[in-house]
């Protein structure tokens, strides 16, 4: 049956929610099938033309159902691996961790650093031209400082009143929240409840 | 996320893609030239008229749709008034997704084939969509509900029912805990997990 | 919306504290506090409240409504009435756990109070769910939701809202949306 | 200067004494509009007014809290009630950044309709939106679209549309009184909204309502 492979497709972005490698190899298989589905429709649409052959039709209009079928799932492959890319900026900033850019086309990898200029753009125009950062403060401040402790090693980390500090596997630490935040998302960092 | 839209399908749609892959029985009403391989067990070149097949959603409804309808399509069972008077019988103690994981999708599409039964089916998707809510309400309530729960759910009600687990865990949390903790992505974890369990492998 | 998102909107309320400091008034964008004046009581938002009692800068005196025994009167109300009453606090529950979190050692009675509360909370959250289901049940399509605070109408979302759009989905067939690109038309 | 008066005592008493004193009221209403655009299925009309003079209020402080001594009691209680609204103004830009990148094709072509005084994206936000289109699109052309047989190749815009869902249910309370609604789905049933009254209806029933601030949802 027409159509199988681009479902396989759309099953792997079910059955899986982490961004895995891409599939170059089905989506060459599926866009294969739209090209023998084109070519028929191609030959039985002078058929029908030149030798007034009405009889083709039926199969021609079957299987421009097929091609936009497939061209749907292909684009739907591609979308929903850009949403969760796009959800990754978010929670990791702007440079992917590369378990995750192995997985990546280079259109994809192009993709997202357009992304990134479009945000840093528009954050920066945010305060009649002063800037804003988006991605700090995302969840409902508590206390100005927490307690971390440091899992990865880390190295110097440069905070808003220009201390340095070095942060190295097992250290703990108290620091503003806001500094924390995006490192205890990506994981360098743990927060200690009091 | 700041926003938290329920489902309805669209062209990027997962559920959608998947729930129009279900197979419908169909006749072929007009012959077709050079398809006969869509029917496995079909030996000429074209698809005959009179011909059994079972077509995807995706393409049988358009097919029926066209101006002299190139199928004409049956009404799955599970529509139709044996399986029906089933469900207004006793709605929750049925595993729905074993008559089909998209029972309510499906059903959305297949009553359009047949103006008779669309009320119909229509209210029978509606009744039991109401009479099994108290269950996948109670069951996403109790936030240690067992995971398999949702296997035996279609896909619309799953959906609902694993939303509803996971505001109920955060409002659990919530009231154990107070006031919040800053956390790590789950997708940090995730690869954490998948890096530990390579180094294992190797 | 997540639960601590609720917390953040019920620090806004205010509560009176005891100072063991002295400060002039401080001039707030969302409103000035103050005068601080050591030993008297004055009235600052709870998220101020919170911070200045984590430094050891003040004691907490509970809300009016904090107290032990008209909440087990309110609890008894709530048990006969069909209806939900009406609640001291638009966030009766977070401001409890705020404040008995940080502050049980200003608050008399902190565990009696605690439990009224947990328990006028349960039958408050058993009611929710019986009028939830009858609401489908009854295929409304329009509902009031007198005397339900911030928390509980958060408590049911987005299943509520969620089941209702898809009922809505199943009774209109989707006609009024987008059902058109499922595929299968055209 | 009434929001700022405290730390002012060292500076000058500069400019615009009406603005300063509705600080307040401009954070009220920025903490109304985000809440109504986090529970809204559609774009709402952008407030770029409260946001800006938001962050300038936020500026002026951070600037005069420079001046303060490192122990200053005030300096805790500023940073904390700064750190409070700007997490209120993340959160509401982000929750318009998702829609424009949900309903991108769709917003868009509606915000084409609308004179430049009544258009619901700020500058900003119509540049990323106008981005965001011709990235997705040069990313399905890349991997797939050129790749495909003949006029498969177009990036067909209608059907690639993707619309908020304006029926979905949602939580309000009414700010003024509002008689006469009609309850979407219903014969024509009408109701009225009294005043801090709480209901559940669909958004289309009160769309309006929420734009002009007659309700808000919660």
């Amino acid at each position: 049956m027409y159509g199988r492979k681009g479902f396989k497709l759309i099953s792997e972005l079910d059955l899986y929610s982490d961004i895995l490698p891409f599939n170059e190899a089905l989506i060459k298989e599926v866009l294969q099938e739209m090209q023998s589905l084109y070519d028929a429709n191609v030959a039985n649409s002078n058929a029908i033309r030149n030798d007034n052959n009405m009889a083709l039709l039926p199969s021609v209009q079957l299987r421009h159902i097929a091609l936009k079928r497939n061209k749907r799932c292909i684009l739907a492959y591609i979308y929903n691996r850009m949403r969760k890319l796009k959800e990754l900026r978010w929670e990791l900033g702007s440079i992917l961790p590369p378990e995750i850019n192995t997985n990546l086309i280079n259109a994809e990898v192009q993709w997202f650093q357009s992304y990134n200029k479009s945000l840093a753009k528009y954050m920066r125009s945010l305060g009649e031209d002063h800037g804003f950062n988006l991605t700090t403060n995302m969840v409902p401040p508590k206390t100005l400082y927490v307690e971390v402790k440091c899992v990865e090693d880390f190295g110097k980390l440069e905070l808003d009143d220009g201390q340095v500090i070095l942060l190295k596997k097992n250290t703990y630490h108290l620091l503003p929240r806001s500094v924390c935040e995006p490192l205890i998302r990506q994981g360098i960092l743990e927060h200690k409840s009091t | 996320m700041a926003c938290c839209q329920s489902y309805i399908p669209d062209y990027f749609a997962i559920t959608d893609i998947l729930s129009t892959e279900e197979r419908i029985s169909c006749k072929i009403e007009v012959e077709l030239p050079g398809l006969g391989f869509l029917d496995s067990s079909c030996q000429s070149e074209n698809l005959k008229v009179g011909t059994k097949v079972e077509f995807p959603l995706w393409l049988a409804e358009p097919l029926k749709n066209l101006q002299n309808s190139v199928v004409s399509v049956d009404i799955p069972k599970i529509y139709k008034e044996g399986y029906r008077e089933i469900l207004e019988a006793d709605a929750e103690v049925i595993v729905l997704s074993k008559w089909n994981p998209f029972y309510y999708e499906l059903g959305m599409h297949v009553r359009k084939f047949s103006d008779r039964d669309y009320e119909i089916i229509t209210e029978s998707l509606l009744q039991t969509f109401k009479s099994r809510f108290q269950l996948v309400m109670d069951w996403s309530q109790n936030a240690m509900s067992d995971p398999t729960l949702s296997i035996q759910l279609p896909r619309l009600e799953r959906d609902l029912f694993l939303i509803g687990q996971q505001a109920k865990i955060r409002l659990v949390e919530w009231l154990k805990m107070g006031t919040n903790e800053l956390v790590v992505s789950e997708i940090t974890t995730n690869l954490k997990k998948r890096k530990r369990e390579q180094y294992e492998f190797d | 919306m997540d639960p601590c998102e609720i917390e953040f909107l019920s620090e806004k309320e205010l509560v009176s504290i005891i100072p063991n400091f002295s400060f002039d008034m401080i001039h707030l964008i969302s409103g000035s506090v103050g005068p601080f004046r050591a030993g008297l009581p004055v009235k600052v938002p709870i998220w101020l409240a919170v911070n200045l009692k984590q430094q050891q800068k003040c004691r907490i005196i509970n809300q009016d409504w904090m107290d032990a025994d008209s909440l087990n009167e309110a609890k008894e109300e709530e048990k006969l009435s069909k209806l939900f009453t009406k609640m001291p606090s638009n966030h009766y529950m977070e401001e409890a756990q705020l404040l008995l979190n940080v502050a049980s050692d200003d608050i008399s009675d902190a565990d009696r109070i605690k439990t009224a509360i947990k328990d006028i909370w349960d039958i408050r959250m058993s009611k929710l769910r019986t009028s939830i289901d009858a609401f489908l049940k009854s295929e409304g399509l329009h509902a009031k939701l007198d005397h339900l605070t911030a928390m509980e109408i958060n408590s049911v979302r987005p299943l509520l809202p969620h089941a209702l759009d898809q009922m809505l989905r199943i009774q209109t067939g989707g006609r009024a949306t987008q059902s058109h690109y499922s595929g299968t038309s055209q | 200067m009434e929001n700022n008066g405290d730390v002012q005592m060292t500076a000058e008493n500069d400019d615009q004494e009406e603005e300063e004193v509705t600080a307040q009221s401009v954070l009220l209403a920025i903490e109304e509009a985000w809440l109504n655009e986090k529970f809204a299925p559609e774009i709402l009309p952008h407030r770029s007014d409260l946001v800006d003079c938001m962050l300038q209020q936020i500026m002026h402080m951070e600037e005069n809290m420079k001046r303060l001594d490192k122990e200053d009691l005030r300096l805790m209680i500023h940073r904390m009630e700064l750190d409070r609204i700007k997490y209120v103004i993340t959160n509401y830009l982000r929750a318009r950044l998702e829609k424009i990148e949900k309903y991108t094709i769709h917003i868009l072509s509606q915000e084409a309709t609308r004179s430049s005084e009544e258009c619901y994206l700020t500058v900003a936000e119509l540049q990323f939106a106008k981005e965001f289109l011709t990235n997705i699109e040069m990313l399905f052309k890349t991997i797939a679209l050129q790749h495909m047989p003949g006029n498969f190749q177009t990036f067909e815009v209608d059907t690639l549309t993707v619309k908020p869902n304006l029926q979905t249910y949602v939580f309000l309370r009414a700010n003024d009184r509002i008689n006469g609604i009609i309850v979407p789905g219903s014969m024509d049933e009408e109701i009225d909204l009294e005043p801090g009254s709480q209901h559940i209806i669909q958004y289309s029933a009160v769309a309006d309502l929420v734009k002009s601030g007659a309700v808000k949802l919660i």
